[in-house]
């Protein structure tokens, strides 16, 4: 056992993080902030920064425009991005490019990969439907040969980023007959497609989703990712880089770290049993999270696959970030329900309210594969239960 | 001993039941969270019309002349049809004003229970996390009103706000006249209507004073222990509601081959749901029993509290796992409830203060 | 609604409590408490005097020599001699007792239940096997008729009490070929029957239980009780009194009293906060415990089925007492883990330890219907869920 | 950055594993914990033969020359053999004999890492609920050593104990002999020996003094993060035993005509033993590696031990859930390791305790 932070990437975060914090990108991120984080005009041009200075892809293979390092930049990348609540263009980066890279064909390759590594395209994931969503195999858009192209039919729902995207990664069946893991193809489609049509979906955390709609939808079959009837294949192959991406820990040790900060400011009463209670508790929590983390980052930069171990991790994080967020608001009290825009919100360092962030926090419970669906994962794969 | 409705809180619960079902459909309830369209004075006054702004008033005032529990069935129903309405807290004024023996506080329950004006009361409220649970009190000096009270509950549509007053330096408990103050809406993390008042030297007789001494101090006290009580029995009919969804969605939605409800870890965790929910419900009215029976009682209200924060987590959490995407789009009704369950821990005093009410209960506050 | 606990139960509560804590039955209670309330020599004095003076079957009807009170009053029994950590013959005055007015034969009736009332005899239940366990249907231990007898062979496991009860309360397979719940019957056999063989199983917190033998023990005919093969029936048709009489309530809030004025004597800090936040949960905790406890009481008295209350009293009440004491534990320190005997141990007022009463908290997760098996139980009858 | 075994680690985790495998099946387990038949000085003299009992001692002393995440993984596979053996608090007096400037500290270490003494050490231990952490320390007067030592795990068969003394009102810390001492064997919830120590005017010289001043506050404090750090890896080890009996129990076992392990809720319940078992064992090398790493930084330890009594409990309630009647059955293992597992939870300083300390490390105890 070692865990010990390599001293490069220890070297590489302080840098990128002095670099985030310097004066040239402080207008940048306060747009960010003002955007809430969920993209957009702020968000794009956050990532075009980001992708000119080269802070994209530091883990991508050199061959295709990276910079060939461990995948532990990764984790240091995303971790002072998180730190910071600043967007991470999570699918385009961490999904679509390194499928692309083991996957594509030449002409992909040459006509996103480069984009992607400078922050200017971004996609959209299409997979999710109104009748397939823990059971994603279920779903039914399809995509029907017609001489060169595919002909798209269907809806896809929770389309997140599409208005903003330059495409969607989707998800079609092209093979109706097959079981029905095996008639799935990806292809990727441009969002100013003919027959696209995009509807905002409004979550209860204030962002904007999307329902798309595909109504005789064409594309070249140049557009089809691998081989036809596949597509499950690529979708559940779990990417080493979506692993090391999607912890939250970031995020809830920036609110720790500033709640923290105000009690030593403000003064913490010894006679508040529950706060002092609970402030330990959480810091014990995040503790494990970070170590649990840093061991997914770890094993994957090794070059293993933490199968159950970032289904742990998943569980673990987000459940506990539900609660966390709804105990950071008992400690700050009503006053931490305002909504932004109104007298005396709390906004944290970020500018964001913590009620926004109870709002927002349910996602992570079913996306990403629903903590039920991962717990079954642990149970096969960890436990080697028979199923 | 019997842990179901009389029959006159049967018929309380059908008839509020219906009458919201019918006037407050969805989408209704979306206009009024989206802030285009607040409940308007027009419903208010419907409400009033039915009785339920006054329940708990005497009847020789024109009250209901009802008991805590039956008025709070009917609370419960606001609470399950997700209605933000005021029910509650004008329930609460008339209490205390029936309550109050100085000033015109007869007139006040008059005009409650008549409909000609409505009341709203101000929650506990902590006003930093360095303080402890407070009351942010308006104080009179010389004839002149100052002071803020923050975030009062549907404030924007009332006449008259109660909470407590430091009246040349003693306690006082008082009626404040909103259209003298400056009103600040703001929105919190659930749709209801609330707004900051500020009282920027204002007439003294702007207010009214309803008690002073230690009758304001049993007022306060009273106020405190009925709204919580009040809020966590809305909660549960929160609850309740969010417990029924979820409950047919898992029944109706069909993922792998079966509906979601034949998966065991599903029905696991609705069971969690229904255990959540029931507890909450009955250590909330249970309380409120206590409380009516001996008012200097209200320790079963600050550990139905402490109960229902946590059960408001796990209702919070299982409730949005088990509906998955649909439960977080604001054109379904789930988030209407979850968001109010989670405003409501944090409302009018959290954990901290619970325990340490709870504590003082116990004897086990500590050796100085 | 009505909350208030009738008058004459409360009554009857406090001059059973004025009798338990009197001088005269101070022996009786303190020999109870030396043999650690698992029953034996000093249990069954003490059920002999409680038979003598009255105090069972206070809700029985007045028929079969009870009462003829509401339930409410055995839970008022229950809860005072549960809060005295003082044993009850549950089985024998909850199950056997109400199964055989219900369904015994007059022959039945007259041999068993003025011994019962009387304190004079006591049951033991045979039901679970080394492979039926929460599948109880699947029980294998055969009874076959011969002329006027039925012929047992088979083994039961956790046949607690049997080293010191007079009579099995035993559950047998009397149709092979029948589906399972439809071939088991009840038998009453003499726990001094030929081949009828008792082995001591000691369990984690101390106490006995028994693996039972059975090699050709012969019962006669009019050992059945009820009709043939309908035992299932009988077993799962679930009792008001073992309903009223299964709850641990009693013995939590003994546990928690004696906690507080531990404290409230020695004093707390005010600075240790989580003895304190603590504290002040387990208080609410316990509060829902007992409301719930009482509506599972009043329904059983206002003649309704508390079908999935009872389960829900169950899980709740059993989880949180492995949790609590362990907590309770905490709060005391490691003084509190010495088992009694040795320096130091630290009993409470019914001369208990702690660290026993953890180890005896385990069992009634399962015993009793897995507490698993609870949970499904409340989603299809309080919630409807289909099967 | 790897979060698995060395070679080294493997090698000694095997070897350690296969030996304990063979040397204390579960009927020697059985024995042990009855009491009819402790672990014996025979038995013990092997475990020193191994050299497993100063695996961090320093090589030239006689010691295995280890780090403490070697260590640490034979004193894992004492946990998850369930065999009481003082491995860890032997070497935590080795570590602290190392590292002690005064007295016979070598000739001491000597005679630990050459078998032919045993050594032990006291644990942190609240006296009473109403006492904040503190050890029960010794005193030395006039020459003269009083106090008790309570609960010294393995001090019937150790020879010697370190623990803190205050010697003419000042702190020391000392080996203290066991042979002129009064000891009171006791038995706690889980099956170790432990014993009360009680020094009754016995001469000074039957103590060494190891240190003084701020180098015995110094011991103390290592004392007390290494006895907690590795009896958490200890105990991780018995978690994952239990772990996995339970992973094989409820695959062999059939009800309903099926292996429990495919009834969903079981799987869920398992996979949420698995999660508490994976973290607890991460925490807790993390912690022991960030305090090798800084032995100022003793904070990682007190989180780790936080999140693991919660863990216990889970671990406790879940295994026997799963197991049913099998698991109370003391002629099963399981018990052997849930209730050292909640005897852990209690230990060597509990919640409270770790609460404190905790918020310590984040620079957030109470202003004056």
């Amino acid at each position: 056992m070692d865990f010990t932070y390599p001293a490069d990437v220890a070297e590489f975060r302080a840098e990128f993080g002095r670099y985030l914090d310097s004066e040239e990108m402080a207008e940048l991120v306060r747009q960010n902030h003002a955007e809430d984080g969920w993209g957009g005009v702020a968000a794009k041009a956050l990532w075009r920064k980001l992708g000119a200075d080269g802070y994209f892809g530091t883990g991508w293979p050199e061959e295709y425009g990276g910079g060939g390092k461990s995948l532990l930049y990764l984790h240091g990348f995303n971790y002072e991005m998180g730190y910071r609540r600043l967007p991470v263009p999570v699918v385009t980066l961490n999904t679509v490019g390194p499928t692309l890279m083991r996957i594509g064909s030449e002409e992909q390759k040459q006509a996103y990969l480069r984009k992607i590594l400078l922050g200017e395209i971004e996609f959209s994931i299409g997979y999710t439907e109104p009748e397939a969503g823990t059971d994603l195999a279920a779903l039914q858009t399809s995509a029907v040969r017609d001489g060169d192209d595919y002909v798209i039919n269907g809806q896809k729902v929770f389309t997140s980023g599409a208005h903003h995207a330059d495409y969607v990664w989707l998800a079609v069946r092209t093979d109706k007959d097959a079981p029905k893991h095996k008639g799935i193809s990806i292809l990727i489609v441009p969002i100013d497609a003919d027959g696209l049509e995009i509807r905002p979906l409004t979550i209860m955390g204030g962002g904007r989703s999307n329902i798309t709609y595909y109504s005789d939808v064409r594309v070249p079959v140049s557009a089809l990712v691998g081989e036809e009837n596949r597509g499950w294949q690529y979708i559940t192959t779990q990417l080493d880089f979506e692993r090391v991406a999607i912890s939250p820990i970031a995020q809830l040790e920036r609110v720790f770290d500033w709640l923290c900060e105000r009690f030593r400011e403000d003064g913490l009463p010894s006679t508040d049993a529950w706060t002092r209670a609970t402030l330990a508790r959480m810091a014990a929590d995040i503790n494990v999270l970070k170590v649990m983390e840093l061991k997914v980052a770890s094993m994957v930069a090794n070059g293993e696959v933490p199968v159950y171990e970032a289904s742990l991790l998943k569980v673990l994080s987000n459940e506990f970030r539900v609660t966390f967020i709804g105990e950071v608001l008992q400690m700050r009290g009503a006053a931490g329900l305002v909504q932004k825009g109104f007298p005396g919100a709390a906004l944290d360092r970020s500018e964001d309210t913590l009620e926004k962030q109870l709002r927002e926090s349910p996602i992570t419970l079913f996306g990403g594969g629903s903590n039920d669906v991962q717990r079954d994962i642990i149970a096969t794969h960890g436990l080697g239960l028979p199923r | 001993m019997r842990y179901s409705d009389s029959e006159t809180q049967q018929l309380l619960r059908s008839t509020t039941r219906s009458y919201l079902a019918a006037e407050f459909p969805p989408e209704r309830l979306y206009e009024i969270e989206s802030g285009e369209s607040p409940l308007s004075s027009d419903e208010l006054q419907k409400l009033a019309g039915m009785g339920w702004l006054g329940l708990i008033g005497p009847e020789p005032a024109g009250g209901g002349g009802l008991g805590l529990l039956d008025a709070a069935v009917v609370i419960e129903e606001f609470g399950y049809a997700a209605v933000p309405a005021p029910v509650a807290f004008s329930n609460v004024a008339a209490d205390l004003l029936a309550r109050a023996k100085l000033g015109d506080s007869a007139r006040h329950l008059g005009n409650l229970t008549g409909g000609r004006q409505t009341y709203t009361v101000s929650e506990s409220t902590r006003a930093s996390d360095a303080e402890p649970a407070s009351y942010s009190s308006p104080t009179a000096v010389a004839g002149r009103l100052h002071g803020t009270l923050p975030r009062v509950p549907f404030a924007t549509t009332a006449d008259w706000v109660l909470a407590p007053l430091t009246l040349d330096g003693q306690p006082a408990f008082a009626a404040f006249a909103l259209d003298g103050a400056r009103i600040d809406e703001t929105h919190l993390l659930d749709r209801a209507s609330y707004a900051d008042i500020h009282l920027e030297d204002v007439r003294l007789d702007r207010a009214t004073i309803l008690a002073t001494g230690d009758d304001a101090l049993e007022l306060h006290d009273r106020c405190d222990a009925l709204v919580t009580a009040l809020s966590l029995i809305e909660t549960a009919g929160m609850m309740q509601r969010t417990l029924e969804l979820t409950g047919q969605y898992i029944t109706d939605r069909v993922q792998f081959g079966q509906p979601i409800a034949k998966f065991q870890a599903a029905r696991h965790r609705a069971a969690d749901l229904l255990m959540q929910t029931e507890t909450t419900r009955w250590a909330a009215f249970h309380a409120l029993w206590r409380f009516e029976q001996d008012p200097t009682d209200s320790d079963e209200i600050w550990l139905a509290k402490h109960w229902a924060v946590r059960a408001a987590d796990r209702v919070f959490q299982v409730s949005h796992l088990l509906h998955g995407g649909v439960g977080v789009d604001i054109e379904y009704p789930l988030h209407l409830y979850t968001q109010a369950i989670a405003a409501f821990a944090v409302r009018g005093g959290g954990m901290s203060e619970m325990v340490e009410r709870t504590l003082e209960g116990l004897d086990l506050t500590p050796r100085r």
